[in-house]
């Protein structure tokens, strides 16, 4: 069982979290092809390595935010509020 | 008898004054206050404990913890019956009552045994290649008898199991010399420490020796304030350092326990390093029937003696290849165990003056056990030209090395590294997190182990880097080499019967990965994971393949370090508490007035109300028909309430559903749907105004959940910007929902003001008043048709509505209704129920939402995928209505539409369906291929076997126009 | 109801009122006009105040919401009152819909790490909303011996029932 | 050779020096006409059916670490064919027929135990669920049956009847031809049967890239152990699909989570079938050699790393217990995970991939060691023709763009 550090309530359990998968989705206007709409729902990197993704501290505050996390390892590298950049984009 | 009781001092653990009585396979015997089952059975001369999984052939007790893969007794009987206890570990209990596992009708005639003499027949998976004809099920039933080992309780478990989390700066696994040396040295610099020690006592190797050392860090860790917890075993390490430890509390077994105890503890220990000093464990050599019983660990018949006070044996020869078994055959002999021979299998023993008088046969191996049941004497060979003699003994010590417990080490991630000679793994470096100290670390020489802890400890505490394992002080000891394989048995994994021709099949066969080699022999995938077998199976496969045994490797360690109960890991979480359920503010005045109370998802709630000896769907018709003709009242208080605020909540509302309520005046309520991204129904409810800025939002019950989700994710991740606040108020309104044509009677009776009446508020329309003092929201809205309100008031308060409205029912002929009626009416009003009527593929235009779609302009969430080629197929299933052509047979739910019967293609099945009692006939909504464009037509519906005709309708079935929810 | 336990006591405070105040800055108008009314500002992340007259306790939610609990239903009223017409918060009542356990005694912490929260353990004047009993709950300590657990109404039975068993359970630490 | 009780006999008198390999250990060649990515289930399936239906056998299997360690080594090996769509139910009922016949095709016994799969109903709104789930079973004429609360008790003696139970039993749907296979048997039986045909399994081998031709065509793979040629490559690497998509160039609408299972000491027979409790998700079954087997849902965030969380763990030994209180005091013997390719409609990817010449097998998520058969007949179909079968033509990547998802798991409201 992980733990995560929520940016309001600090470390807590995994399992006071939701995952709510990849972060930094762009969501297409209502024109986009189905393609592009198809890419958008569905296809993702799904890296093996760090994993920009976003949760929510369901049983505590019930912020999301996101983090930078490794998936092999479970290492969590970032912790950044859901409207900031990926770590390192500057 | 050849294993006895000796005399004090012998024994430092049992308590001599304190008899025990207990019962083995039915015989009543005697030990001590002290003694564990297995101390207390050789004590009484007891060798035969077990058979084995396989070849069902004797067994005796082989070690003395948590390794043993033989001595595994049944213990307790009714709801404490415990199957597979090691007898090893278990502390002897007055009363307690044992039973071997694997033998039918005992462990002394064991008819199982039969196998052992077609052994040769059964080579490591030779399941594989036979019972093919005519099939495995022909075979698999005798096979599964002959498998396991204990027998499961019957009953659920008596006890309690508590889970208890804590966090500590440093966490030391292991209470031996090792890890007391860290745990104080961890303390002293400062840190929270937290020792965990698996056994009854620290000092781990030596703990039944009186050593000054091992007491003088004992006091020093209580004065530091180190919190030690004995009987606690660390079984896994997982994510970000968090330590699952299992903490036995209760006298397991014992005849006078209360009805309900506290079993045992789980403790999650989040720490920020931990340090493993978990030591080692001896490995045995191979030599042929070294699986009999007298057969043992040497340090484990060193620990009966001085520990428990008892002989293994009158007379032991050792078979050795290390330094250690030295020092046990001196110890034995100086308790009075008469040493026949030391068989060392290297060139030059260990001998020093303390060994004086011990005979000792160098370059040599045992080549033959003889005895069955119990030993009676081996034959030993001289490496070199074969020379042989028989020596006379009932007592076998195997004293191969040892294997440090890198359990914890390789759990966490951590790499091993093989030591050559003695192909002995060890750490290679640290862990993720965790550090090795002492034995496990491969750090066998008492001095540097200790001074290597405890720098270990204060390193760590002070957040620096630990120093480097001083690997090394086991002793000489070779790897063993592989005897010419003869047509006896040496076992390489005792309680799985894996020989080291199994072994050697598997390299034959190509089976040479390690893990091939593990899951084709089965070697170390039982009880004991291995502890005492996985070094020599695969050292075995590297002499086979001409590999070194770093190049063989291990297989993969896992969780638990040794088998922890299902109930510990579940802790508090059973029986009621297992999830909860939830209950109705007024859910007391229901079962007072007759509910018949049934779980609809996590709430508990009234699914009718029958009179007499009413059946569920009798009642539900009265209910229904009552409340077309008259009124009911039904507690809906699990439906879903938001509240959303804010100037945004309007164009927030406006996306996420299909459905504008930008639009609503206040006061004002719609209807709306909840999509999902991808364009199917998440939900649908009322949404209504309150004031320019908020709203009401009324979910389905057991949507309420994913709506919420949803609002939170859109708002905070997507519509950043949006100003609107989500607040969840289901618990805070208890919901009356009040039905029926003579409803606003019914309120008015009991004192509703009159600005709620009909005329005064229109259908879909929701006022803020106040009745008897509390605060309420009244809803006038309908899932049944008829003329309705909800009424949402404060939950405490439930109550009282209730009762004041009954008191005026029976003069109105009013009912109580529950959800089988609620079906009913919404049923024959055509109304959808999201989850029954629809599932996850479902989209609004499949459910007659096509028009609205159209109307509504701006975007929503799901829309565009409302688009694809796959959204737009006429194909696609539509809700529809269906009757019977007969008139009378009831449409059966998820019976499927096809023109003929199965097998064929479906096209649709039957959603919901009821008798209605409005029209006296059955009827029923479905969902059709193409549906919309089907109405009037005859279709087939076919249930388990049966068909019937049915016609296409297009719902609603009562009240088409819609005139009665206006009164 | 109280339920007691080596020192440790258990009782459900069935009276008490209680409020999410939300809002979208901390220190806008709504948030001074709750001081006003209250005398207490909003509390800090994770921590709680009290009001002088001990009347109002405010608990910290989240970034948009503070939880405030008063015994009287009277000052809940005028609270919802004199915060109905404001634009950048509001108040919701949500009396009856959470229920506030009030636990006392020397040992408060070693029963909440029972109920699964080690790192959730309040300290005096702090408020933290965390899994207890699989739930969610906040525990707000008011002292070191006196810790409040408000939770939804609908989860408080297992709450409870989670702790009952705890308690009977309870050995010395 | 040939595996029987007869030769066994032989290599009883023979101290059983008379088996040979299973497979062999080739080196690899410099290029063949199919490499198969991935020497699990899926792939050494793939490459038996190229060589048995289609008569090419210049292929080679890569396996990166031993052939059968990825998910058809862990996993709790129940196979079934009740699916509600179609689509779906075609695909895996070929899937258990070719089971049915396989011990004695592959002349390995798989120990297929058709000893009945079993999911409670809980609620009445169940009872309606499965109802419609065995009369769909019907129409696809697949056999489903359902069972009273009476019945399954008697089935199931151990599990919990009380209606006070927090998920209580109203009844059951039973696909009686549902059971268990032998997980590690069915790659080893697959393997020896296309080694035998002329297969290459390189175990120990991991690729690493790809290599396209000047028109964009797959032309080989890169490899820890250096460049191997093909003129086709098929991909059947689960869990780790998403990472050599990457390497070819394109993405999968997968993502890869941690699926947990766990046995329990071995017990005497106490648990004749396997049962699964749709409330929890969690489902037990009793192996052979007499471990309860376990298993339940995902742990619900990406991951690549073969263990779970602590917390999954406990709430699907405490959904175990919800059904079996007597199992209380068994104790966990072993617990892992595998890392388990999930697409939204839960159903499999068997088709072409946007790099010409290189196709895929994936997407089987939680619920693919029950179509390791019909997993390798198709995929094996299109490697050799470059055509989809036309039992796996639904399930091609396309679906994702025009939304026709074959949505089992939302169609029956329970996870897949
Ligand atoms: C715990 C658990 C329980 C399950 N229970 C069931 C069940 O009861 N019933 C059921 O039907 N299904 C179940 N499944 C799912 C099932 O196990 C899988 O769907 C199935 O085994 C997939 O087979 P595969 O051959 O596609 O993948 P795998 O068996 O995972 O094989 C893929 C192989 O590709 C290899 N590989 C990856 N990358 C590379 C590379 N770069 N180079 C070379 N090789 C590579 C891997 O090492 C691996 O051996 C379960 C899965 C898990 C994890
Ligand atoms: N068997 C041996 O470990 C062994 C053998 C020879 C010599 N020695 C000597 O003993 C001295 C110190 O050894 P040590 O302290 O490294 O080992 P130790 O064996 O003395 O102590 C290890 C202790 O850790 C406990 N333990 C193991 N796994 C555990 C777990 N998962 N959770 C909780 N407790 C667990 C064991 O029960 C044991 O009491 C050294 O001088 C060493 O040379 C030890
Ligand atoms: C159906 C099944 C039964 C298993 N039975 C056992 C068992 O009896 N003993 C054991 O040690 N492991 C057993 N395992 C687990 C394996 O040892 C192993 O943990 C699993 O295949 C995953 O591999 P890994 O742990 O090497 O990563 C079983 C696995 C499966 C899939
Ligand atoms: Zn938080």
């Amino acid at each position: 069982m992980m733990q995560l550090t929520c940016p309001w309530c600090g470390l807590r359990d995994e399992n006071e979290f939701v995952c709510g998968g990849t972060t930094h989705i762009t969501r297409p206007e209502l024109a986009a092809s189905d393609a592009s709409w198809g890419a958008y729902l569905f296809f993702r990197d799904n890296p093996k390595g760090v994993h920009l993704e976003r949760w929510r501290h369901v049983y505590g505050c019930g912020q999301w935010f996101n983090l930078a996390r490794h998936t092999v390892t479970h290492e969590v590298s970032a912790v950044y509020a859901m409207t900031d950049p990926p770590p390192g984009s500057a | 008898m050849t294993s006895r009781r000796l005399a004090a001092p012998a024994g430092t653990w049992i308590d001599r004054s304190h008899e025990v009585s207990f019962s083995f396979n039915g015989r009543q015997l005697y030990g001590f206050k002290g003694d564990t089952l297995a101390s207390a059975l050789l004590a009484n001369g007891v060798r035969l404990v077990g058979r084995s999984f396989k070849l069902h052939r004797p067994r005796g007790i082989w070690s003395c913890g948590v390794e043993e893969p033989s001595a595994l007794v049944d213990v307790g009987r009714g709801a404490r019956r415990t199957p597979n206890v090691r007898a090893t570990l278990l502390a002897l209990e007055e009363g307690l009552v044992a039973e071997s596992v694997n033998c039918w009708p005992s462990v002394r005639f064991d008819l199982g045994a039969v196998t052992g003499a077609f052994a040769a027949l059964l080579p490591a998976g030779f399941y594989y290649k036979t019972f093919k004809w005519p099939n495995w099920h022909l075979f698999e039933p005798a096979i599964r008898r002959m498998a396991g080992l204990g027998r499961a309780p019957k009953q659920a478990d008596a006890d309690h199991y508590e889970e208890m989390s804590a966090q500590t700066e440093v966490l030391v696994v292991g209470g031996g010399l090792a890890g007391l040396a860290a745990a104080v040295a961890a303390a002293r610099s400062g840190a929270r420490t937290m020792l965990l020690a698996g056994g009854a006592h620290l000092g781990g190797a030596l703990a039944w020796r009186a050593d000054p050392e091992v007491a003088a860090l004992s006091s020093a860790a209580r004065q530091l304030g180190v919190q030690v917890r004995l009987h606690t075993l660390a079984f896994g390490i997982y994510d970000h350092n968090l330590v699952c430890a299992c903490e036995s509390l209760s006298s397991e077994g014992a005849a006078d326990l209360p009805a309900c105890v506290l079993r045992e503890r789980l403790w999650k220990i989040r720490a920020r390093t931990v340090i493993a000093a978990t030591g080692a464990f001896e490995q045995p050599l191979l030599f042929p029937d070294n699986d009999r019983p007298g057969v043992m660990l040497a340090g484990a018949a060193h620990e009966y003696a001085q520990a428990y006070g008892v002989a293994c044996g009158a007379r032991a020869v050792v078979a050795a290849n290390s330094d250690g078994a030295y020092e046990v055959a001196a110890a034995l002999k100086d308790a009075g165990v008469e040493i026949v021979a030391i068989v060392d299998r290297r060139e030059a023993g260990a001998a020093n003056e303390r060994h004086q008088g011990l005979r000792v046969i160098s370059a040599a191996a045992l080549t033959a056990v003889h005895g069955t049941r119990s030993v009676r004497g081996c034959t030993v060979a001289q490496l070199e030209d074969g020379r042989r003699e028989r020596l006379n003994c009932d007592l076998i010590l195997n004293s191969g090395g040892y294997a440090p417990a890198v359990h914890l080490h390789s759990q966490a991630g951590g790499k091993l590294r093989c030591l050559g000679e003695s192909a002995m793994f060890v750490p290679d470096g640290v862990a993720p997190g965790l550090v090795s100290v002492g034995a496990c670390a491969g750090v066998f020489a008492r001095a540097a182990a200790v001074s290597h802890a405890a720098e270990v400890g204060s390193a760590l505490a002070r957040g620096g880097a630990p120093p480097p394992a001083p690997v090394g002080g086991a002793g000489r000891s070779a790897a063993i080499t592989r005897l010419p394989d003869g047509r006896t048995r040496q076992f390489v994994d005792l309680q799985n019967d894996v020989t080291s021709a199994d072994v050697m099949l598997a390299a034959r066969e190509n089976y040479r990965s390690v893990e091939h080699l593990k899951r084709y022999t089965t070697t170390g995938m039982g009880t004991d994971q291995g502890k005492t077998s996985n070094i020599n199976a695969l050292v075995l496969m590297g002499e086979y393949t001409g590999q070194a045994p770093a190049q063989v490797g291990t297989t993969r360690f896992r969780p638990p370090f040794a088998p922890v109960t299902l109930g510990v890991i579940a802790g508090r979480r059973v029986g009621a508490l297992y999830r909860p359920l939830k209950r109705l503010p007024a859910h007391d005045w229901h079962v007072a007035h007759g509910a018949l109370l049934e779980t609809f998802g996590d709430w508990y709630r009234p699914a009718a109300y029958p009179l007499g000896a009413e059946t569920l769907r009798a009642a539900a018709q009265r209910e229904a028909h009552t409340v077309r003709k008259c009124a009911g009242l039904l507690d809906g208080s699990p439906l879903g309430k938001l509240e959303v605020f804010g100037p945004d909540a309007a164009r927030f509302l406006d996306l996420m559903y299909v459905g504008t309520m930008s639009t609503l005046r206040i006061g004002q309520a719609r209807y709306g749907l909840l999509l999902n991204e991808n364009g199917t129904l998440v939900d649908d409810g009322i949404v209504a105004r309150l004031s320019e800025q908020r709203y009401w939002v009324n979910t389905t019950t057991a949507g309420f959940d994913r709506t919420l989700a949803a609002f939170e994710e859109w708002l905070q991740c997507e519509f950043v910007d949006f100003k609107v606040v989500v607040t969840p108020v289901t618990s805070r309104w208890a919901n009356i929902t009040v039905a029926g044509p003579r409803a606003w009677e019914w309120l008015a009776k009991v004192g509703f003001e009159p600005a709620l009446a009909p005329a005064a508020m229109a259908h879909m329309s929701l006022r803020e008043s106040v009745w008897d003092g509390m605060p309420l929201r009244v809803l006038r809205a309908s899932f049944s048709g008829e003329l309705g309100y909800e009424v949402n008031l404060p939950a405490a308060e439930a109550e009282t509505l209730l009762t004041r409205l009954w008191a005026h029912a029976r003069e109105l002929g009013a009912v109580l209704y529950g959800i089988e009626a609620l079906q009913v009416l919404r049923v024959e009003k055509g109304y959808i129920h999201i989850g029954t009527d629809t599932d996850g593929t479902t989209l609004p235009a499949d459910v007659g939402f096509a028009r609205g779609i159209e109307k509504k302009a701006a975007p929503f969430v799901g829309r565009r995928s409302l688009s694809r080629p796959a959204s737009r197929d006429p194909k696609r299933l539509q809700l529809v209505g269906l009757t019977p052509l007969d008139g009378r047979t009831l449409l059966p739910v998820g019976g499927q539409i096809a023109p003929k019967p199965p097998p064929a293609l479906t096209e649709g099945h039957v959603t919901s369906s009821y008798l209605s009692p409005e029209l006296g006939i059955p009827i029923a909504l479905a969902m059709l291929s193409g549906g919309s464009q089907r109405i009037g037509e005859q279709v087939r519906v076919h249930h388990l076997g049966r068909s019937v005709a049915a016609r296409v309708a297009k719902p609603p079935f009562v009240d088409p126009a819609g005139e009665r929810v206006h009164g | 109801m109280a339920e007691g336990a080596a020192g440790l006591t258990v009782s459900v405070e069935e009276a008490m009122q209680a409020a999410a105040l939300r809002y979208f800055e901390s220190d806008g108008a709504f948030a001074a006009a709750v001081r006003e009314l209250t005398g207490v500002a909003l509390p800090q992340v994770l921590h709680a105040a009290v009001s002088g007259n001990g009347q109002y306790t405010l608990a910290w939610r989240s970034p948009t919401e503070t939880l405030a609990l008063t015994p009287s239903t009277a000052r809940m009223l005028v609270l919802e009152e004199k915060l109905a017409a404001a634009t950048d918060g509001c108040l919701v009542n949500l009396s009856g819909g959470l229920k506030v356990l009030r636990v006392m005694g020397e040992r408060v912490s070693d029963l909440l790490c029972r109920l699964g929260g080690s790192a959730c353990v309040p300290a005096v004047g702090e408020a933290r909303r965390s899994r207890l009993a699989d739930v969610p709950v906040l525990a707000l300590c008011v002292r070191s011996t006196e810790t409040l657990l408000v939770v939804d109404r609908a989860y408080a039975e297992h709450l409870m029932g989670w702790i009952r068993e705890t308690l009977l359970d309870f050995a010395p630490a | 050779m040939n595996y029987s009780a007869l030769a066994l006999l032989r290599g009883a008198l023979s101290s059983h020096r008379n088996w040979t390999p299973a497979w062999r250990s080739p080196e690899p060649q410099a290029a063949y006409d199919v490499v198969i990515v991935g020497g699990g289930g899926h792939g050494l399936a793939s490459a038996y059916y190229l060589a048995k239906n289609h008569g090419v056998t210049r292929v080679a299997v890569i396996e990166r670490g031993w052939l059968g360690g990825g998910n058809t080594g862990r996993n709790t090996t129940v196979v079934r064919s009740n699916y509600l769509f179609p689509e779906s139910a075609r695909l895996y009922d070929f899937s258990l027929r070719l089971y049915e016949g396989l011990s004695r095709e592959l002349n390995f016994n798989i120990m297929l135990s058709q000893r009945g799969h079993v999911m409670l109903a809980h609620s009445r709104h169940d009872l309606e669920s499965i109802s419609r789930w065995v009369n769909t079973m019907h129409m696809h004429g697949i056999d489903a049956e359902l069972l009273t609360r009476e019945q399954v008790g008697a089935l199931v003696p151990a599990l919990d009847l009380s209606p006070a139970a927090r998920f209580p039993v109203l009844g059951a749907m039973r696909q009686r031809r549902g059971g268990t296979a032998r997980h590690d048997a069915v790659a080893w039986s697959y393997a020896r049967a296309a080694d035998a045909l002329g297969v290459d399994i390189i175990q120990n081998c991991e690729v690493t890239g790809f290599v396209t031709g000047k028109d964009g065509r797959v032309t080989g793979v890169e490899t820890n152990r250096g460049r191997i040629g093909a003129e086709r490559v098929g991909i059947a690497a689960a869990g780790h699909s998403s990472v050599l998509a990457k390497l070819a160039g394109f993405r999968l609408p997968v993502t890869s989570y941690a699926l947990q299972a766990m046995v329990t000491e071995p017990l005497k027979p106490r648990l004749d079938v396997v049962v699964i409790a749709p409330g929890t998700g969690a489902y037990v079954s009793q192996s052979d050699k007499g471990e309860m087997v376990i298993g339940a849902s995902l742990d619900l965030f990406p991951s690549y790393a073969q263990r779970g969380s602590f917390a999954v763990l406990q709430s699907v030994v405490a959904a175990t217990l919800a059904m079996f209180p007597s199992f209380s005091r068994l104790r966990l013997l072993r617990h892992w995970a595998g890392i388990v390719d999930v697409v939204h409609d839960s159903s499999p990817i068997i088709g072409p991939t946007p790099v010409p010449g290189l196709y895929i097998n994936c997407g089987w998520g939680t619920g693919g060691f029950k179509a390791i058969p019909v997993g390798g007949w198709t995929f094996a179909h299109l490697l050799a023709t470059g055509r989809s079968h036309e039992l796996a033509e639904p399930f091609q990547l396309e679906r994702f763009i025009t939304g026709r998802l074959i949505d089992e798991a939302a169609a029956s409201g329970i996870a897949h």
